[in-house]
């Protein structure tokens, strides 16, 4: 017995979509040519506004994404994860939530950090070294970057079950079992390495068993460093989900409308009480892992000039034009921004003082600690007797 | 009452008083838990706050995380001490890090409840000591009770901080029977306390062996001797004024735990209390634990554990510097 | 798309079976009743020996585990952990293993042991307190007892990994990739409540990614500890498998024929070079979890009786009866031969000695430790210079 | 030549020198390892010896011990220091204790191999020095190299060895040069080295505080004073020999590590030498360590890091005493 699919109509402003999880084939929308194709399990009507406001998310993400590198290469941050060739499954995906929605993101969903309504500032501190996190995961409705694979699936099945427990306690002991409607939904953004932990398949144990409110979207894009998807599955990804009693559906990761399609799908089954789904998102990467990886060491150029023939942004932008549904002005506009938004990023980013040593010990704990009180005003005295930084030490 | 009886009507009492707090753990519910610690709860407070899980623990932790960021207080319950580990990255990696992460946006009240120590004839990974590896980690808070009115009063403090606690229960003292005054004015969480007065020679213990060392220093007096006890109570932080201020007075300090020795508490108090009561300390801080092997076999926890005479012992070996 | 079906043919001296996993129903050749009924994909022929033969198993496991639980009583054991209900799903499987396959039991599998040729006072002196193991894995086939769920399913893996490769060096490295019949296979044993570990799961991960030749054997007795199954799944374990790209199938646990037979089956897929089966051996835990258990505080009587009507033993007797297939001087020599065990059993268990204290220090490690080394010594002179152990202290 | 340099001719001669051993971890085939260290040895020897693995920690560790009980050597590699925690329980439970629990009958010879430390300007987990929990737990080696010489033999050693190793990698001292004498006469894997002799104060470290220590021992040298520095390698077992005879000189003892100090290495060792030389010392033993707070963004680890200073201001207090 497959997962069996349910039928959702979701709706967003302007947006409307009937969707159902749970079909064989990749679900696409616009494909690489910038054509729009039908799909039987989600019909979706998006007038020009969105899907320009889509493509400009895009093209917006992509220049933080090469800002980023550009920093790292000037040596003014210590690392970047480059999100290039995801930026439609991340802004697609962060699109379809509502701002009480908790996302849990992993160190590469810069374009999903922006969506939220985050200063792109923020996300190049932690890669400066300043700060760990930095935003406030309740404004935002995001938590904060989780670096260790797959640790943040389970927080967002737990956050889910609080969700759900919230209804109960707000519509007190009468309710009907299992209906949330309207209530927010976690979602939980990995990658197809991370589903090979342990802790991601306890999140979707955990998540079948509870019918909880969350969304798992997988981005396969394909490498978890330098292993190819095959080393972590020989079935589809999205398959994952039937085992542990959810659907699961495979959708262009690179199609923009079609990950708002499904995920807003999705979202809605979780709102309605119809508990997890699995949405794998079938991407690539672009770019090496990090920019301390060298990916030539292990994969083809050709593998990645297919994809970038795939490439998300050029799809919409073909649509757009070819069906007139936005003018030469609207495209200039979008490049401008993008100047200065990632001017701005620049000055930003070189204007970030190094914090007062003695913060490091801040937030540790919520309560008094009188050990590190004490570890702290010693470092403090250290501090103030020892000679200036500059020179030479003793 | 007894300890299983305190930790319940702690956990009922901190349930009653704040709607957030909730349990969650294997068999936590219908069965009151193997310990019978959670009996009772989920029939008074239902299912949706006295939560059955999967058999997960990194789930139960993970979860409890995510909960917690939604604005509840979860207590978990581990099932026994040895059961700990498959959480350990949720322990170390998230909950013990996440404020720190966020920049103090996030709160993780997060209680870790764990059965621990040996002495019951238990089967092997029911009777472990995994306290330093908690204590070694920042972020985490880590007390251990001795006594029933402590685990009524700690348990609740505990559940009441906006810190995560490693919250451990001497297993082999659940059954021990003292009254608890639910209306006494109580110590901080983090304060070790003076268990016993004495002149002769401070001994340091928390949770299952406090006993046994009282139990040891009423020994020694029938023998002329005076120990003084003193219950840690707070694992991390550590509260050492309590210890030094016996220890300028003795002079000699024997610490006593159930866990191995190697990095283990017992080198931390010794380590600290050397540093701050260096001139003060006639003979050094000795160590009366468990060895440095994997819990033995039942039938050799009583050669295992320390017990009242290595105690007394090591008070002898302090006393001939 | 579910895990294809594998035709495999596999045969044991007597028996020959033709089976394939990934049928949709329970798998069964016994009713309750004793009624030999047909499976379309497992044609079993068994000849009347191989009946006796395990139908002697599971009297003498049955046995084995009442006295465990009496000597518990009586307080020679610290605990018992009782299989009474899971005596076919044991035997079954066990008895479907060659000498050198290499089974990864849990604390109950008591008849597994038996079946691999350890002496049952082996495993009383494990709940005795003596020891945390005792038999020689590699004589028996047979790794220690895993008390932490779930651990040992990876072992099995790892296990299953070693075998790919001695077969790989055996044969050269002109070797046709994944073939490997009639080499060793790994059995991982674990239960419901195990299925929702990590680690089992990434077990699954790691079995399907390199195709290893494992079969992972869960017993869902309903049960893990006070949980019902549901609390681990939304959907029957077995097809848990599918997601990870391998067949999954669910066998009547309580029909021993039927795990003889799906367990020969998969284990044939595994040295064919075929990779992992996951077994569902649907049965019941009829005792408490343990003798520190009370199982009135969290299920019914009722469903307890259902299940004894099921009981593994009956049918398989009813069924030699009512086809004469013994007669009954077997079962009087069966019944004898139990009495003789349990005798014996409680003899050796009443005269095990506990150990010198000394003896906990062994084994930690191969080689040299100064640290232990000091410590035993140190409780070697403390010992001999303490008082007599009746003595009261000092 | 460099350590990761070192470490793969270890690595190399030990796969050499016996078929059984094997290689598995993230990334650590085609790619090399995420810091080379493993550069070349699938090309060298395939890839059933060396297997590039599902991102899956936990699966690591828990193969290896199966592949072990087949009669293999693992060696698995951990990428970072912070990822090795979803491995606890296998390390913890299974690979420390099977033998003690098949009394005998398994040989667990698998080494774990974990680049650990900070210094390197890293993001979150890729700087911590988990060392304290593995030193803790019985039944497991500890060693950490701190030069490429040691490297290069260490590793071979701990392969070599029946018991499971786990094996330290100061990942910061990675890239720095030193010549490797492959046919030198080695000491035992679990002895401790003089690193410097000196007459004032005995200073101890390991793996990537060594070379710090021996910086600020030449520095202490100019302003005449002569530290002894002793590089420990072996974490569990301790060899505290060296270190007490040297204290016996002495009489004052520095430790240092990068690890947070509650219930570190530097404990056991304060706690260790001050009972055996207690009336050897002049000053009680003191220790420069990382503070008890996560690891911090890599901004901060200057102020975080023990370093040259650090050192010779503890020196200072010692011999103030
Ligand atoms: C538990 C853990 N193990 C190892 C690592 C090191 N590491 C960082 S990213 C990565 C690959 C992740 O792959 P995937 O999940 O596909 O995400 P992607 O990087 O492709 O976005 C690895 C192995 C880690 N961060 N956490
Ligand atoms: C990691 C871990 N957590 C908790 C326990 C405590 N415990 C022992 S048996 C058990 C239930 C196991 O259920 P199942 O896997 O179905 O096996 P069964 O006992 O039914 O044979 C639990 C929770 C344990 N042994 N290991
Ligand atoms: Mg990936
Ligand atoms: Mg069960």
């Amino acid at each position: 017995m497959p997962a069996s699919p349910v039928s959702r109509v979701a709706a967003t402003g302007d947006l409307r979509i009937v969707g159902q999880a749970g079909s064989e084939a990749l679900v696409q929308l616009l494909t690489p040519e910038g054509e729009r194709v039908d799909h039987p399990d989600y019909v979706v009507d998006a007038p020009a506004e969105r899907l320009q406001s889509l493509y400009r998310d895009m093209v917006l993400a992509r220049r933080v994404d090469e800002e980023g590198t550009a920093l790292q290469r000037q040596g003014q941050l210590g690392l970047w994860a480059s999100l290039r060739g995801q930026e439609a499954a991340q802004v697609g995906s962060a699109r379809a939530l509502m701002a009480d929605d908790m996302a849990f993101p992993t160190y590469r969903e810069h374009a999903v950090v922006l969506c939220r309504g985050v200063d792109a500032v923020q996300i190049m501190a932690i890669f400066r070294g300043l700060t760990h996190g930095g935003w406030d995961p309740h404004r935002f409705g995001l938590a904060p970057y989780s670096i260790v694979i797959g640790s943040q699936a389970l927080h967002a099945v737990g956050y889910a079950l609080g969700v759900q427990r919230d209804a109960a306690r707000a519509r007190g002991p009468a309710r009907p079992a299992g209906q949330t409607t309207g209530s927010p939904v976690a979602v939980a953004y990995f990658g197809d390495g991370a589903a090979s932990q342990g802790e991601v398949n306890e999140a979707f144990v955990w998540a079948g068993v509870y019918n909880a409110p969350v969304v798992f979207f997988c981005q396969n894009n394909q490498w978890a460093i330098s292993q190819p998807a095959e080393r972590q599955t020989r079935v589809p990804l999205y398959r994952r989900a039937d085992g542990f009693g959810f659907p699961g559906v495979r959708v262009d990761g690179n199609d923009v409308l079609a990950v708002l399609a499904v995920t807003l799908s999705a979202l809605q089954r979780a709102r309605d009480g119809g508990g997890p789904t699995l949405i794998e998102a079938f991407t690539y990467r672009i770019g090496a892992h990090t920019t301390a990886d060298d990916a030539t060491r292990y994969r083809s150029l050709a593998e990645v000039e297919t994809w970038k023939l795939k490439d998300p942004l050029e799809r919409v932008k073909a649509f757009l034009h070819r069906k007139q549904l936005a003018d030469p002005a609207f495209f200039e506009q979008v490049g401008a921004e993008s100047d200065a938004l990632a001017a701005r990023l620049r000055r930003k980013c070189l204007g970030m003082a190094d914090p007062p040593a003695l913060a490091m010990f801040d937030h540790v704990y919520a309560g008094e600690h009188p050990p590190l009180r004490r570890q702290r005003a010693h470092l403090a005295a250290y501090l103030d007797s020892s000679p200036d930084p500059g020179e030479v030490p003793r | 009452m007894t300890m299983v009886q305190a930790l319940n009507a702690g956990l009922r009492a901190a349930m009653g008083a704040d709607p957030a707090v909730m349990i969650l753990g294997e068999d936590v519910g219908r069965l009151g838990g193997v310990f019978r610690v959670t009996d009772g709860l989920q029939a008074e407070f239902g299912e949706d706050r006295v939560l059955d899980t999967p058999l997960s623990e990194s789930g139960i932790v993970g979860t409890a995380i995510g909960l917690a960021m939604r604005g509840y207080r979860p207590v978990c319950e581990i099932q026994f001490d040895g059961f700990v580990f498959p959480a350990f990255n949720q322990l170390v990696s998230q909950l013990a890090k996440l404020r720190y992460r966020s920049a103090g946006a996030l709160s993780l009240p997060v209680t870790v409840r764990i059965p621990f120590g040996g002495g019951i004839g238990a089967v092997e990974h029911h009777s472990e000591s995994p306290e330093a590896y908690f204590a070694h980690t920042a972020g985490l808070r880590v007390v251990a009770c001795s006594n029933p009115q402590d685990a009524y009063v700690m348990v609740q403090q505990s559940i009441a901080g906006d810190d995560p606690v490693i919250f451990l229960e001497p297993k082999r003292r659940y059954w021990e029977k003292a009254p608890v005054d639910r209306a006494a004015a109580a110590d901080p969480l983090h304060a070790a306390r003076v268990a016993r007065a004495g002149t002769d020679v401070t001994v340091v213990a928390y949770g299952p062996m406090v006993r046994t060392c009282l139990d040891a220093a009423a020994v020694a007096e029938g023998e002329g001797m005076s120990l003084a006890v003193i219950d840690l109570r707070t694992l991390s932080p550590l509260d050492l004024q309590p210890v030094l201020d016996s220890v300028r007075s003795t002079g000699r300090l024997v610490v006593v735990h159930e866990a191995p020795s190697n990095c283990s508490l017992s080198a931390e108090i010794a380590a600290q209390v050397t540093e701050e009561a260096f001139f003060s300390l006639a003979a050094p801080v000795l160590r009366v634990t468990g060895y440095d092997i994997p819990y033995p076999p039942s039938r050799f926890e009583a050669a295992y554990l320390p017990d009242l005479d290595r105690i007394l012992d090591a008070v002898d070996r302090s006393r001939a510097y």
